[in-house]
C-alpha cells in the first residue's frame, strides 16, 4: 500500500503562464526513499509544495495511506505528519537556532511560558543524534548557507514527521555532511518514516533512493527502481536524449596573476577568532583555482572580501597590480571583475524585479543613450542571453516566480556575459540539473580558455576536482592546503584537510615564515611557490611561477 | 477592480439609505455631483493636482523603500516659502520670479525630506519616524510664520497677503480654480515615470529599494540612494505646495494643505507606487471628496456622514480578495 | 516636580496605545488605525460608563467596542487583503464620523457631550509617598488607568518574550511565509495582534474621556500617531516604548509649563516636543553608530 | 450653473447660512443657525439652507463660491472675522450676491454688511470679575495676582480685543495683576487643555478664562479639581460646573441675526456699512442674574461688579475697539 499517492495533479501559474504540473502522478511507498529528478523548472518543487499545502492544485487527488486527504495549507500537512525542507531556506534570521527549530512546537513550562532551556536541550539532542555541528544558541543571521541547510534538516527531524520531503537538501552541504545526512535518512526509514527527496545529483540519487520518479516539463514521465537504472538512463529520461556525460579540462598555461591576496585578515565581530586569517594566494589568467572547505570556515567571508562587500582588517588585495584593498564593488566591477554569489536570493537577484532588470544590473550603463535607457537594445540583450543559455522564461516575468534553477542560470548568464578578466564563482551549479551544470562547466572552461582568471568556491568536491587547475582548502579562516590538481588527488585526502584533520600550514598567523604546502597523497605533484602563506611585503611578481 | 468598486459603491449606497433622509438626492449628488457643472468639475480636477504631486512624491520614496511620512510638512512648508518669495519680490517679472518662488518651495521640501535621508545614511536614523517628527514640528512652525511674521495685517484671515498678480498661474476653466498647473502635474508624472523606469539612476534607485544587498553586489552606491529618493520625494511635495499657492489660493493659509500628505500616501498606494497610476488614483480621491462636498451642499449629508461613506469606499478600494476570489471562480469554471 | 507628575499622566495614553501597536508592528503591520481605535474607545467608554454607572463596565465596554472596530479593520486588511495603510486611514475616518453621528443620534449634539453622571476615575493616592521627589511623582497619585498601562506593559513584555505566542508573533513579522510553512497561520497572529491593539487603544481612549466625564469630537487629537512614533522611537521593545513615551510625555509637559515663562511664540513651544524628540532620536542613532564603530576598532587591536 | 437648494419662487427670500466649521458645539454658530431658522419659521417666503464649511480655511472660498454660484440666495449669512476676506473674491465674481457677516468687520464693501462685537468690553467685564476674585479671600483664590487665559489659537480678535480687554479689566482692580496667556494649538484637545490649565494653576493662577471650543471642558475639569475658578466667554454655562464657573459673558448673536435679517428682508439694511455693537445695546452682556452666579460669588464682589456693569451698560465707562482691520 502506498504511503503517499498523488494522482493527476495539475497546477497552472497564471502569473507566468506556466503549467508547472500537468497531470502528474507520484506514488511513494511506505518507508521507502523516493527521489524526484528532473530538469530545472520541471515542476518538482511545485509538486512538493502542493503536497505540503503551500500551493493548491487546480485539480487532482492526494491520498495518504490510502485515504483521500485535502491539504489546503501547511497546517493540514503538518497535522497529517508531513514535513518539508524547502529548496530556499525558511528561517527567521534574527532568531537562534533553537528558536527556529522549536518554533510552532515550542517547549513550554507552566503551560504558557517558553522553556528556553528545554528548547536548547531538545535542539542539542537532535543535533548530536544526527551528527551535525551547530550551536543551538547561535543566531541564524550569523550562519553560513551550509549551516542554515543543516538547521532546516534539524528542524524537520525535531518535528517527528512521518513523511519527509527534502527539496535539494544537499546542494550546500559538504561531502561528509552529505554522507551523514544520508545515513540519517536511512536510519529514519528504519524507524518507519517515508522520505521524498529532490536532487540534481544523480549519483546521490542512485546511492540513496529506492525508487525514482522522473519529471519532465510539468509531467511525470517515468518511475524506476534505482537498482534497475543507471544515471545515463535517468538523464535520458529527464531530458529526452542521452547527454555526453563528463567534461574535458584540457591543459592550460596560466599567465600572470590577475588577482592576488596578501595576508588578508578579517576579525570576527566578537573578536573571538579571525574569520580570515592571513590568507594569501593569487589567481592567474587562464587558470581555475578551486577553493573548498566546510561552510563556516571562511569561504563566505573570502567571497565577500574579494567582491568588495566586506572590509578587510589587514592585508592587501591587488588586481593586475593595482591595489584594490577595500575598494567598492562598483570599482571592482569597473575593473572587470565578475562574481556569482552563493546567496542567490538575497544577493544575486532581486526577486520582485523582472528578469530583465536582474539581467542588466552589471551592464546597466552600457544601454544609456543621452542618459536614457535604450529599451530595445536592453531587450535584445536580455533575449539573447535567455536564448543563448536556454532559459525558458520571459523578460518581464518577476524573478521570484522562476524555479530555483532558472534563477541560478540567470545569475550565471549575467556574470558570464560580462567579459571579465576575473570571475569568482561560488557554488555555481547549486540547484542546477545535470545538463545545465554540464553546460555551465563548459562555459567556465571557455572563460578559462579566453584567459580569464577564475576563482571557484564550492562545496562540491567533484566539481572542484573536475574543474580546478589548483585547489585550496580552507579551515577556520586559514588556507590549510594547496594542491596542484594533477589528477592524483583523492577526495579522501582533501576531506581530511577540509575537516581540519591535516594542516600543512605551519606558519603562525602574521608570521612571515614560508608556509608548507600540502600535496596530494604523497605523490610527487609539485606545488608552485606562487601559492603561499605569509610574505606580507611581497609583490605579485614574486608569486608568479616564472 | 470593477468588482471591488461596485461592491464599495453598493455598500456606500446602503449606508446612504441608512444615514440620509433623502437618499435619492444624496446618492445623486454623491456620485454625479462633481459632474453637474463646470465649476464642480473644474474644482474636482484642481483638487487632484496637489494629490498628484504628493502621490508622486510618495511613489518615488516608497518604490525605493524610503518611508517618507513627512509629506504633510513638506507640502505646507513648500507652499509657505513659495508665498514668501513671491511676497518678497513684488515687482519682479512674473515668469522669473514665479519660477524662483516655486523653486524655493521645491528646495524647501527637498531639504526637509533630505535631512531625514541624510541622517539615515549617516547614522541609520529611522526614516519613517524622523520624517514624521520633522514634519509635525514644521507644520507648527509654519503655522507660526503664517499667523505671525507673515500674516496679512489687512485681513483677518490666518494667512499671508496675496501674491502679486504676475505670479498667479493662468486659470483655464473659469469660474473654477483649475489652472495650468494641471499640465505641470501630468508632466511631472511622466517625468517621474521616465526617470524611474528609463534612466539608470532611476533603475539603481529602485533596485536599492527592492534589495539593497543585490544593489551593492551589482556595484550601486547604495548610500546615495538613501538620500536621493527622499530629496526627490520632498521636492515633489514642495512643488505641489508651491503650485497650490501660485495656482489655486494665491496665498498661504493656515493649515490649508491639511491632509494632503496623508492622502498622498493613500494615492500612491492605490497606484501601487506607479507614477502614471498616481494620476487616476488622485482623480479617484478627488472625485470622492468632490462628491461628498456636493452632497453636503445639496442634500442633508453632513461632514461626519460623508466621512463614514468615504471610509467604506476606502476600505474596499484596495481589497484584493474580492477580486481574486471572483477571478479564481472564473478560471475554475 | 509637577512637570514629571504631569508627564506621567500625559504619556499614559500613548503608552497604552503603543503597547497594542507594538504587537501589530511585530507582526509586520504598520498600524495607523491606532488613532481611530482610541477615538472609538474614548466615545464608547464614557457613554457606557455613564449609562451603567460603573467605571469597570464603562471601560470594559469601551474596550470591547474598540476591539470590534479593530476586528472590522482586521477583516478588511487580512481577509479581503486590502492595503493596511489605506484600511487604517479608512478606520480613522470611520471613527471620526461614526462617533459624531452616534453622538448626534443618541444625545442630539455634535459638540461636547457632558456626562456628569459618569463615574470619576479614582486616583491611587498615597499622600506620604507622593511627597518623595521624582519617585513619588512617577509612581503615585495617578488615576487607575495609568496603572493599567503599566500592568499592560509588563504583561506585553512577558507575552512577547516569554511565551510561544510572542515568539510566533515576532516570527510572523520577520517572515510570515516561514511561519506558514511550519503549519501555523500567520494571519491568525496578525488578527490577534490587531485585536490586542484594539484592546489597549480602547483603554487608552477611555482614559481621555473618563478623565473629563465628557466626550469632545476628535478628543484623541493625534495621540494615536504619537503612539506610532513611540513604537519606532522605542525600537519596538516594551522597555523602549516606555522610555520613548516618557520622553515624549516629558517634552509635552515641559512645553506646557514653558508657555508660562518663555517669551517664545506659542506655536514654537508647541513644536518643542517634536523637535526635542527628533533631536534625541538622531542623537541616539549617532551614539549607537559610533559605539558600534568603537567596538569594531577595539576588535582591531 | 445648476440651480439647487430650496425651490425658488418669485418674491421668496432665500438665506444661505455658511458655518465656517461645524455648528454643533459652538454657541455662536448654533445661534447663527437658530436665529436664521427662527426668521424663516416666522415669515412666509423665507427659506434657510445651512452649509457647514469644515475646519480647513483653504476650502471655505470654494464652498462660498458654490453657494453664490447657485444664484439662489438673496443673502449669504455667516459669522467669523475672516469671512469678509474669504468672500472678497466671491463677491467680485458674483456682483449681485449680498453677504451679512457677523463677528467680523471690513471697511465699506457695497455687497457686504458686517457687525463686530466689542469683545474688548466683553473680556474686560470678565477681567474685572477675575481681578476681584484673585484679590479676594475666596477659598480658591491664591495670594499671587495671576490670572490665566487659554486660547485655542492666536488670531486677531484674540490678540487685539480679548487678551487686552481681559488685562485692562483686571488692572482696574490692581495694576499688578498679570495674565498668563497660553495657547492650545487646536480647539478639541481637551486633555491638553487640562494639562495646560494644571500648569497654570501650579504657577499660582486662580481664575482662568478659557476660549478653546470643545477643549474648554478639559480646562474646566482641571480647575474644578483644584477648587479654583473659570470665567467663560460667549455663552451662559454656569451649570457646567457649579461653583467653578463664576462668571459668564454672552454675545446675543441670535438676536443680532434676527434683527439684521429682518432689516435685510425689509430692504432697510445699509449695504456697505459696518457696525460695532456692545453692551450699551445689550448685544454683549455679562450674565449676572443666574442663581449659580449669585450663589458662588460673595456678595461684596457682586456689588462691586454690579456698579461696574451699570457703568458699562450706561456708557459711562467704555472700552474702545482698536482699529486693527
Ligand atoms: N509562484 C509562481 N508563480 C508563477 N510561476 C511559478 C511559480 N512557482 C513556480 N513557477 C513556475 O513553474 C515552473 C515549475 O517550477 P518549479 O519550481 O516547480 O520547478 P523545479 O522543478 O523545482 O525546478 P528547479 O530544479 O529549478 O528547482 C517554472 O517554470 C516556474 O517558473
Ligand atoms: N565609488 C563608488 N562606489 C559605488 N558605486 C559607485 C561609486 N561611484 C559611482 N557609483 C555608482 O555609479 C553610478 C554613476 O556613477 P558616477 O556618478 O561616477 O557616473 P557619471 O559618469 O557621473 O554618470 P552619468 O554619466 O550618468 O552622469 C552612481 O549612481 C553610483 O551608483
Ligand atoms: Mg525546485
Ligand atoms: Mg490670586
Amino acid at each position: 500500500m502506498p504511503s503517499v499517492d498523488m494522482r493527476e495533479i495539475c497546477k497552472y501559474y497564471p502569473e507566468s503562464g506556466v503549467k508547472a504540473n500537468d497531470y502528474v502522478d507520484l506514488s511513494v511507498k511506505k518507508t521507502e526513499i523516493h527521489a524526484i529528478v528532473g530538469e530545472n523548472g520541471a515542476g518538482k518543487t511545485t509538486l512538493m509544495n502542493i503536497l505540503y499545502g503551500l500551493e493548491r492544485a487546480d485539480s487532482g487527488r492526494i491520498c495518504l495511506d490510502g485515504e483521500e486527504v485535502v491539504i489546503r495549507n501547511p497546517r493540514d500537512a503538518v497535522r497529517l505528519g508531513i514535513g518539508m525542507v524547502h529548496q530556499h531556506f525558511k528561517l527567521i534570521r534574527p532568531f537562534t537556532i533553537a528558536e527556529n527549530v522549536t518554533l510552532a512546537m515550542e517547549q513550554r513550562k507552566y503551560g504558557v511560558l517558553l522553556d528556553r532551556r528545554e528548547a536548547w536541550k531538545a535542539t542539542e539532542k537532535v543535533i548530536a543524534d544526527f551528527g551535525f555541528d551547530l550551536d543551538p544558541g547561535a543566531k541564524i543571521a550569523d550562519l553560513t548557507a551550509g549551516q542554515m541547510q543543516q538547521v532546516e534538516i534539524v528542524k524537520i527531524l525535531y518535528r517527528h514527521a512521518d513523511v519527509l520531503i527534502l527539496d535539494e537538501p544537499t546542494s550546500v552541504l559538504a561531502e561528509q555532511q552529505i554522507r551523514t545526512l544520508f545515513d540519517t535518512l536511512k536510519n529514519l526509514t528504519c524507524l518507519g518514516k517515508t522520505i521524498i527527496i529532490i536532487s540534481h545529483k544523480l549519483d546521490e540519487v542512485m546511492s540513496i533512493a529506492d525508487r525514482v520518479t522522473v519529471m519532465r516539463k510539468g509531467k511525470s514521465t517515468a518511475v524506476r527502481n534505482t537498482d534497475e537504472v543507471d544515471d545515463k538512463e535517468l538523464s535520458r529520461l529527464m531530458i529526452g536524449k542521452g547527454i555526453t556525460y563528463g567534461f574535458k579540462r584540457d591543459a592550460s598555461v596560466p599567465g600572470e596573476p590577475v588577482l592576488a591576496l596578501y595576508n588578508v585578515s578579517v576579525a570576527e565581530r566578537t573578536g573571538h577568532r579571525p574569520l580570515l586569517d592571513n590568507v594569501s594566494f593569487s589567481v592567474r589568467a587562464g587558470e581555475i583555482v578551486g577553493l573548498t572547505g566546510v561552510a563556516g570556515n571562511g569561504l563566505e567571508e573570502l567571497e565577500e572580501v574579494v567582491n568588495g562587500l566586506r572590509k578587510v582588517d589587514s592585508g592587501r588585495i591587488e588586481h593586475r597590480g593595482l591595489d584594490v584593498t577595500n575598494a567598492s564593488s562598483y570599482f571592482l566591477r569597473e575593473q572587470g571583475m565578475a562574481y556569482v554569489p552563493s546567496d542567490r536570493l538575497r544577493r544575486g537577484s532581486s526577486l520582485s524585479s523582472s528578469v530583465l532588470e536582474n539581467l542588466i544590473i552589471t551592464s546597466r550603463r552600457s544601454f544609456l543613450n543621452r542618459g536614457f535607457f535604450r529599451r530595445k537594445a536592453m531587450e535584445k540583450f536580455g533575449r539573447e542571453i535567455l536564448k543563448h543559455y536556454s532559459i525558458d522564461t520571459d523578460l518581464y516575468v518577476p524573478m521570484g516566480t522562476l524555479s530555483g534553477g532558472s534563477i541560478q542560470k540567470i545569475i550565471l548568464s549575467r556574470e558570464l556575459s560580462a567579459q571579465s578578466d576575473f570571475i569568482m564563482f561560488s557554488d555555481p551549479t547549486w540547484g542546477l540539473d545535470v545538463a545545465s551544470a554540464e553546460y555551465i562547466y563548459s562555459r567556465i572552461l571557455e572563460c578559462r580558455r579566453s584567459r580569464a582568471a577564475i576563482l571557484l568556491i564550492s562545496n562540491d568536491l567533484d566539481e572542484v576536482l573536475g574543474l580546478s587547475d589548483r585547489l585550496m582548502v580552507m579551515h577556520r579562516g586559514k588556507v590549510v592546503g594547496v594542491f596542484e590538481n594533477d589528477g592524483t588527488l583523492s577526495k579522501e585526502t582533501i576531506g581530511e584537510y577540509i575537516l581540519g584533520l591535516r594542516n600543512d600550514f605551519k606558519g603562525d598567523a602574521g608570521n612571515d615564515g614560508q608556509a608548507t604546502m600540502g600535496r596530494g597523497d604523497g605523490n610527487g605533484g609539485g606545488i608552485d611557490d606562487n601559492v603561499v602563506g605569509g610574505g606580507s611585503s611581497r609583490d605579485c611578481s614574486d608569486l608568479s611561477p616564472e | 477592480m470593477t468588482i471591488t468598486l461596485s461592491v464599495a459603491v453598493l455598500l456606500a449606497i446602503v449606508l446612504i439609505f441608512l444615514l440620509s433622509d433623502d437618499p435619492g438626492r444624496t446618492i445623486y449628488y454623491f456620485f454625479a455631483g462633481p459632474f453637474i457643472n463646470r465649476y464642480y468639475l473644474g474644482n474636482l480636477l484642481n483638487s487632484a493636482i496637489p494629490l498628484v504631486f504628493a502621490g508622486l512624491g510618495i511613489a518615488v520614496a516608497f518604490s525605493s523603500s524610503a518611508f517618507n511620512l513627512g509629506g504633510e510638512g513638506q507640502v505646507y512648508a513648500g507652499a509657505l516659502v513659495t508665498a514668501a518669495v513671491c511676497l518678497a519680490l513684488p515687482d519682479t517679472n512674473g515668469f522669473i520670479g514665479g519660477i524662483a518662488a516655486v523653486l524655493a518651495g521645491v528646495i524647501t521640501g527637498a531639504v526637509l525630506a533630505g535631512i531625514s535621508g541624510y541622517f539615515k545614511m549617516k547614522w541609520n536614523t529611522d526614516l519613517l519616524i524622523s520624517s514624521f517628527l520633522i514634519s509635525a514640528a514644521v507644520v507648527l512652525i509654519v503655522n507660526f510664520l503664517i499667523t505671525g511674521p507673515l500674516d496679512d495685517p489687512a485681513s483677518s484671515l490666518l494667512a499671508t497677503p496675496k501674491i502679486a498678480e504676475q505670479y498667479r498661474l493662468l486659470r483655464i476653466f473659469k469660474p473654477s480654480k483649475l489652472n495650468i498647473s494641471i499640465v505641470f502635474s501630468i508632466v511631472a508624472a511622466i517625468a517621474v515615470y521616465t526617470f524611474m523606469y528609463h534612466t539608470h539612476r532611476g533603475y539603481e534607485m529602485r533596485i536599492c529599494g527592492l534589495n539593497p544587498d543585490f544593489a551593492r553586489y551589482g556595484g550601486v552606491n547604495v548610500n546615495t540612494y538613501l538620500v536621493l529618493p527622499m530629496i526627490l520625494s520632498g521636492a515633489l511635495h514642495g512643488l505641489g505646495g508651491g503650485l497650490a499657492v501660485t495656482g489655486t489660493h494665491y496665498m498661504a493659509l493656515k493649515e490649508f494643505t491639511f491632509g494632503v500628505g496623508w492622502n498622498g500616501i493613500a494615492v500612491a498606494l492605490i497606484a501601487k507606487n506607479h507614477p502614471l497610476g498616481v494620476i487616476p488614483a488622485a482623480l479617484f480621491f478627488a472625485y470622492l471628496d468632490a462628491g461628498a462636498k456636493a452632497a453636503m451642499l445639496h442634500s442633508d449629508v453632513t461632514f461626519e456622514i460623508a466621512a463614514i461613506i468615504q471610509s467604506v469606499i476606502f476600505y474596499l478600494v484596495t481589497a484584493q480578495a474580492i477580486f481574486s476570489f471572483v477571478k479564481y471562480r472564473q478560471r475554475v469554471s | 516636580m509637577n512637570v514629571i507628575h504631569n508627564a506621567v499622566a500625559i504619556m499614559a495614553p500613548f503608552l497604552l496605545a503603543a503597547i497594542g501597536g507594538l504587537f501589530t508592528e511585530l507582526t509586520g503591520m504598520l498600524n495607523i488605525a491606532l488613532e481611530g481605535l482610541m477615538l472609538i474607545g474614548a466615545f464608547a467608554s464614557v457613554v457606557f460608563a455613564s449609562a451603567t454607572g460603573s467605571l469597570f463596565l464603562g471601560v470594559a465596554l469601551g474596550i470591547i467596542s474598540s476591539v470590534l472596530v479593530a476586528y472590522l479593520f482586521a477583516f478588511v486588511s487580512l481577509r479581503l487583503k486590502a492595503n493596511i495603510f489605506i484600511s487604517g486611514l479608512a478606520t480613522n475616518l470611520l471613527a471620526s464620523g461614526l462617533t459624531v453621528v452616534l453622538a448626534f443620534k443618541l444625545f442630539g449634539s455634535k459638540g461636547v457631550i457632558h456626562f456628569p453622571g459618569a463615574p470619576v476615575l479614582p486616583l491611587v493616592s498615597v499622600p506620604a509617598l507622593e511627597r518623595i521627589p521624582i519617585l513619588g511623582d512617577l509612581f503615585f497619585g495617578h488615576n487607575i488607568l495609568v496603572y493599567l498601562g503599566w500592568i499592560c506593559l509588563v504583561l506585553a513584555a512577558v507575552v512577547i518574550y516569554k511565551t510561544p505566542f510572542g515568539l510566533r508573533i515576532r516570527a510572523t513579522g520577520h517572515d510570515s511565509s516561514t511561519v506558514e510553512s511550519l503549519g501555523l497561520n500567520p494571519q491568525s497572529y496578525q488578527l490577534k495582534a490587531i485585536l490586542v491593539s484594539g484592546f489597549t487603544c480602547g483603554a487608552a481612549g477611555s482614559m481621555l474621556t473618563l478623565n473629563l466625564q465628557a466626550f469632545v469630537p476628535n478628543i484623541t487629537a493625534g495621540r494615536g500617531w504619537i503612539a506610532l512614533v513611540v513604537i519606532y522611537l522605542g525600537n519596538k521593545t516594551p522597555l523602549g516604548i516606555l522610555i520613548a513615551s516618557f520622553v515624549f510625555g516629558f517634552a509635552i509637559s515641559i512645553s506646557n509649563y514653558a508657555q508660562g515663562f518663555m517669551e517664545i511664540p506659542a506655536d514654537f513651544i508647541l513644536a518643542f516636543p517634536y523637535i526635542i524628540t527628533v533631536v534625541a532620536m538622531i542623537g541616539y542613532s549617532a551614539v549607537r553608530h559610533y559605539r558600534s564603530q568603537k567596538l569594531a576598532m577595539r576588535r582591531d587591536r | 450653473l445648476g440651480r439647487t437648494g430650496a425651490e425658488e419662487s418669485p418674491g421668496s427670500f432665500d438665506i444661505g447660512v455658511f458655518v465656517p466649521g461645524v455648528a454643533a458645539g459652538s454657541p455662536l454658530y448654533e445661534q447663527l443657525v437658530s436665529g436664521a431658522e427662527k426668521v424663516a419659521s416666522e415669515r412666509e417666503m423665507v427659506t434657510v439652507k445651512v452649509i457647514e464649511g469644515g475646519f480647513n480655511q483653504g476650502e471655505w472660498e470654494e464652498k462660498i463660491t458654490s453657494i453664490a454660484a447657485t444664484g439662489e440666495y438673496e443673502v449669504i449669512l455667516s459669522s467669523n472675522p475672516s469671512i469678509p476676506f474669504v468672500a472678497l473674491p466671491v463677491a467680485e465674481a458674483f456682483p449681485d450676491q449680498k453677504f451679512i457677516i457677523l463677528d467680523a468687520i471690513i471697511e465699506s464693501h457695497p455687497q457686504m454688511y458686517t457687525v463686530l462685537y466689542n469683545q474688548v468690553e466683553q473680556a474686560a467685564m470678565l477681567g474685572f470679575l477675575a481681578g476681584l476674585i484673585t484679590k479676594s479671600d475666596m477659598p480658591g483664590a491664591t495670594p499671587e495676582l495671576k490670572l490665566g487665559l487659554i486660547a485655542g489659537q492666536e488670531y486677531d480678535a484674540m490678540l487685539k480685543m480679548i487678551l487686552p480687554g481681559f488685562e485692562r479689566g483686571a488692572r482696574e482692580i490692581d495694576p499688578g495683576i498679570s495674565v498668563d496667556f497660553r495657547v492650545l494649538g487646536n480647539w478639541y484637545d481637551a486633555n491638553k487643555a487640562a494639562d495646560l490649565a494644571n500648569s497654570m494653576l501650579d504657577a499660582g493662577v486662580d481664575v482662568i478664562l478659557t476660549i478653546c471650543g470643545g477643549a474648554n471642558q478639559g480646562a474646566i475639569t482641571a480647575v474644578k479639581e483644584r477648587g479654583r475658578y473659570i470665567v467663560y466667554m460667549d455663552s451662559e454655562d454656569y451649570d457646567l460646573a457649579p461653583g467653578t464657573i463664576v462668571g459668564c459673558s454672552e454675545l446675543r448673536q441670535e438676536r443680532l441675526v434676527r434683527e439684521t435679517l429682518e432689516a435685510a428682508i425689509e430692504g432697510d439694511l445699509d449695504w456697505g456699512s459696518n457696525r460695532i455693537v456692545n453692551s450699551t445695546d445689550d448685544y454683549v452682556a455679562f450674565v449676572d442674574n443666574h442663581e449659580l452666579y449669585i450663589k458662588s460669588v460673595p456678595e461684596d464682589i457682586r456689588d462691586t461688579m454690579d456698579s461696574f456693569l451699570k457703568d458699562i451698560r450706561s456708557g459711562r465707562r467704555s472700552y474702545e475697539v482698536p482699529k486693527y482691520w
